[in-house]
């Protein structure tokens, strides 16, 4: 197809727009993802261990979260943010760091959720084990988000996804301005407004592709790892 | 296939119940930028065409996708910007001045920047302007990239000027502190077509009904209902289907 | 060493699932320091009675303190060793090192010894779950030793030692309890039973049949079930 | 706000337009949940479980499909189902089904991705006992999913969130047709892009109503489950 | 009843982990039906080996063929009770009809009497993994003995259960091999080796150091080793 044709030309001549795009969408996508992860994978762990009345609803929530649509994410943050808002004095609107924070309200639940169930499995098998060293609150935490190091990143990588490919949210709170905060979703959202659907999809296979990238970077570190220590 | 700017003033939900007791058709409303409309219905996924951008709408019949064009109806575009006005937009004598006076001061100005019906609009009105945006953009020239909505969402929420279609600033519920600072010029003036689709383009046109529904926009009664189309007092369209397009405007 | 949390007394504990009573009504007190050995056929309760003492099974009904304290506020002067013990997935060095963290800090080097106690000191950096049955059942041992508790509960500690390294943890443990800590030790073995016991408590079918001295237990079981399991007589 | 209140004022008058709407979204996304799980459920674990060449590389493409930007599967579902597509004749463009065939491309790969690493972690357990006792192919395949069920519907709690809050696919092969392919989504996109933000926020609030109720329903009768069998 | 597995030969098996050989040059034939008990302390090997026997290892080198076949060939033939049984988190009877699905259609009442075997009739419709410790082994050697294998491996089969069970595990693991069941066992357990055992294999550090017939090995070990793993003496 003369659509990735395209796509692969615009990357072969390191064409400087697109570049300028795909940084931005990698920059402001795992800028969220470590905000999220520091917030979320604690959150997700401690409900996981901890037992008190309104702890299963609090669960329940999270996952409900996981289907916020992005655009109602989009809108909190952008009243928020707006002049108007509380904190509009800020004048984060339409920049990077107001996509970041709409991301990280999007993804936050979703990594939070996933890493309570599989916390919650290893529970099962450390649970008495703790209780009887007197492993509690913090350090248990981290031994947990220690121990469960390989099962998490799968839950990483799907806060990654989900941030990488969002664009209900950023294009509300970004604004897809050109040279400002534009990122590769939004684009592809303008390329098919437009019609070009070929560009559109070629932009599309470079994220896909970006986005493999990463993934095959964190698998891949977590696989040497895990034979480094064959734990 | 139509054009965003209808969808969001709200003129369909307006028309189609009149459309159908009248003569019993059925439309689906597939509300995206003018230029994917017409894109969309080159691949036959649509069988009439409401747009506006009369050079792509020529294209269009003259490569053979549309049986033929009709003038429908126009409504006028105007300029958004904050009731401060900064750069003194209100006071200018015309389109040209009004741009170069959003240049001169550095005010910020959102453009779609979507190949829309309106950012061509635009676009054209800085070429007659003298001004070249895309050296500023980023800067004070920002492009959304995104449907009018969007666009005056992002302009009204950074006090940037915005070029708008009446009928979609009139309905737009999130004017914040923004208001018509331009507006009544020629240049801004607005039309919009309809095309039925080729059948022998595209066999699987349902060609009885969009030639019903084209007929009915364009006939008295379609007009007439396009014409007592109101938002908060205020008709956004005027149905021009019997004139001929001519350059004289009536302005408001 | 803490203080005593004796004696430890309970009271009418009883614990059922569904129609079953897994627990039904024990009444025990545990006055003298030294090692109490509890015995009875599988699934008689033994494990259970120890989580109950051990806080991690709140029963039905009854009541349990040791000394001044409850199961639960008496905890951290506790150890236990599990049936099956749970390592972490880290190396053997480390998972002393996390059960001790204080230590680990001002002296590494009673890590090192509490392996080499248990003859695991060229194990220290194995992932642990990689450590064969005994060796993991011995590390174990090893961190729960490390807590110097006022009452060691001990499940089948050495079910899967060689002879060796039952006679190694035997007299670790006896060495422990000569230092003042209380061993309730849970063992289907009655050579070790008659090495290590000063008392012996038999349970049978969730209740308390016979709470004796050592040698008596041995010698003239008094009840037909403790005599009949100690001949290996079926008694399921 | 009376962004609430008028959405809570169409909820209590059982605004039909509303009801209408909010029933071909949660439609759309159960319909597409439930082919989705079809196929992922069992692809994911046999994925975990099956040691072939290429295998690592196939868990990989999977994480890295969890971040395919919604647009572009529209856009291939778009031109699969355009008129002039290849399944053009089945003139299912700008109807529910094309919205369900979009939301189970997209969420497919995100159940598999998580349900490869839930059922990785109980395989370390039973992989030794399956192999002894030959238990191998699809009777593997039904035993984890069977034994993993509790762990799994976090997963797939995961691909509904996604499916739910999904706009971007669904809007260009659904089209946001008013009375036939509007979902909740659209709908507030649509308010948005009109600048009715306190509708469109509202009717944000009423889909997470029924995200939550939809998480509760699932959640409880896991519980309910886990109760009943004490397993 | 399958076919003989015998003769097992094994050639030169080596594993390694890192510079530490596991399995240093195992040599191993057993042609004579009846029970092999592998003795030898913890870490030795014993483990390993019987893994690399049921397929579940692959080893750095070496060979090993049972009858005509390898051992992922004859796996069906074969039949594993581990150290650590793992149970499917489902009923105690749906353990066994999992495990022999054919036998839960054509005659349930087999599972039931399989049970009852291992006396846990009582316990059929209690979830596997809220058994206690010995009433799960005695589950999994049931589940084992369903497939009437040829070859039956069990690793430290009776370590957690009371005198009775051991007992009762012992008549049912020396009925299975009159009827033909070549059974090789692993055990710490000097009484049972002596109750059962035709045969000893003696590891130590990963490697065999005797093979001897029962009575000769338990009257005259060859090696100091196995003399002083006999004595409980300390050779870790
Ligand atoms: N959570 C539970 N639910 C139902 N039954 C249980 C539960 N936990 C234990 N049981 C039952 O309670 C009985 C006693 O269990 P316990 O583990 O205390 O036995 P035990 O005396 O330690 O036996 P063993 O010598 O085999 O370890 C067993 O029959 C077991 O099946
Ligand atoms: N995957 C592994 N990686 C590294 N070392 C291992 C691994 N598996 C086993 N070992 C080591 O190999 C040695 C032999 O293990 P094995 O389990 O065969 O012992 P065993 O003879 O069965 O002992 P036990 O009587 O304690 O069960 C042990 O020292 C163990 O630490
Ligand atoms: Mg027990
Ligand atoms: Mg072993």
């Amino acid at each position: 197809m003369n659509a990735l044709a395209e796509a692969f030309r615009l990357i072969i001549t390191l064409d400087a727009d697109l570049f300028e795009i795909l940084w931005l969408s990698i920059r402001v996508s795992l800028i969220a993802l470590a905000i999220s992860a520091v917030i979320s994978l604690p959150l997700g762990t401690w409900l996981a261990i901890t037992r008190f009345p309104g702890r299963k609803f609090c669960i329940l929530v999270l996952n409900a979260l996981m289907g916020m649509p992005p655009v109602v994410v989009g809108l909190m943050v952008y009243l928020l943010l707006s002049r108007s808002g509380p904190l509009g004095w800020m004048g984060l609107l339409y920049t990077p760091t107001a996509m970041i924070i709409a991301q990280v309200v999007l993804i936050t639940p979703i990594i939070a959720a996933l890493s309570n169930q599989v916390i919650e499995n290893l529970h099962q098998e450390y649970r008495d084990t703790f209780y009887s060293m007197g492993v509690t609150g913090r350090r248990a935490v981290v031994a947990y988000l220690v121990d469960a190091r390989y099962a998490l990143t799968t839950c990483i990588l799907a806060g990654f996804g989900r941030a990488i490919a969002e664009v209900g949210a950023v294009i509300i709170v970004g604004g897809n301005i050109d040279h400002l905060t534009r990122v590769m979703t939004t684009a592809i959202a303008l390329e098919t407004s437009k019609g070009n659907l070929s560009l559109a999809l070629g932009l599309g296979a470079v994220l896909l592709a970006l986005s493999l990238l990463v993934n095959a970077l964190v698998i891949g570190v977590r696989e040497y790892a895990a034979k480094r220590q064959y734990a | 296939q139509s054009t965003t700017s209808t969808e969001n003033s709200g003129l369909y939900d307006h028309l189609m119940p009149i459309l159908e007791r009248e003569t019993g058709v059925k439309v689906n409303v597939v509300a995206v930028g003018t230029g994917q409309a017409i894109k969309n219905a080159m691949r036959c996924d649509g069988d009439v065409l409401l747009v506006h951008s009369r050079p792509d709408e020529e294209k269009f019949v003259a490569d053979g996708y549309g049986d033929y064009r009709r003038d429908l109806m126009y409504n006028d575009f105007v300029i958004i910007g904050p009731k401060a006005d900064p750069a003194r937009v209100a006071g200018a004598a015309n389109v040209t001045e009004a741009l170069q006076r959003i240049r001169e001061t550095g005010a910020r100005f959102a453009s779609r920047g979507d190949d829309s019906g309106t950012h061509k609009k635009e676009r054209l009105l800085w070429q007659e302007a003298a001004i070249d945006p895309d050296a500023g953009s980023g800067q004070w020239y920002l492009e959304t990239g995104s449907g009018m909505g969007a666009t005056l969402n992002t302009g009204v929420s950074l006090g940037a000027y915005v070029l708008s279609d009446r009928a979609t600033w009139i309905s737009f519920g999130n004017k914040q502190d923004s208001t018509i600072v331009f507006e009544g010029a020629p240049p801004l003036f607005n039309q919009y077509g309809v095309i039925p689709v080729n059948a022998g383009k595209c066999p699987t046109v349902n060609r009885e009904a969009a030639e019903i529904f084209a007929n009915w926009l364009l006939s008295e009664s379609g007009q007439a209902a396009i014409g007592a189309y109101q938002v908060k007092g205020k008709q956004l369209f005027v149905p021009n289907a019997n004139h001929k397009l001519n350059s004289s405007i009536e302005s408001k | 060493m803490p203080d005593s949390l004796l004696p430890i007394r309970i009271r009418d504990l009883r614990l059922s699932k569904g129609d079953r009573a897994l627990l039904a009504g024990i009444n025990l007190t545990i006055e003298d320091p030294g090692i109490t050995v509890i015995m009875g056929p599988n699934g008689a309760g033994k494990t259970l009675l120890l989580r109950c003492l051990h806080g991690l099974i709140k029963p039905d009904r009854g009541q349990i303190t040791l000394g001044p304290l409850g199961p639960e506020s008496s905890r951290d002067q506790q150890a236990m060793v599990f049936q099956h013990p749970v390592l972490l997935r880290r190396t053997a060095l480390q998972n002393l090192a996390f059960a001790a963290p204080e230590l680990a800090r001002s002296e590494p080097q009673r890590l090192i010894s509490a392996l080499a106690a248990v003859h695991l000191a060229d194990r220290a950096d194995q992932p642990a779950r990689m450590l064969s049955g005994g060796e993991q059942q011995r590390l174990a041992l090893a961190r729960a030793l490390l807590s110097q508790p006022a009452l060691l509960l001990l499940d089948e500690a050495t079910a899967s030692l060689d002879p060796a390294s039952v006679l190694v943890i035997e007299s670790l443990v006896k060495a422990q309890s000569a230092q003042g800590t209380k061993v309730i030790l849970i063992s289907h073995d009655q050579g070790q039973a008659r090495r290590l016991a000063d008392e012996i408590v038999f349970i049978s079918d969730g209740q308390i049949t016979e709470q004796s001295p050592a040698d008596s237990f041995f010698s003239a079981p008094r009840t037909p079930m403790a005599r009949a399991y100690l001949a290996g007589e079926i008694l399921l």
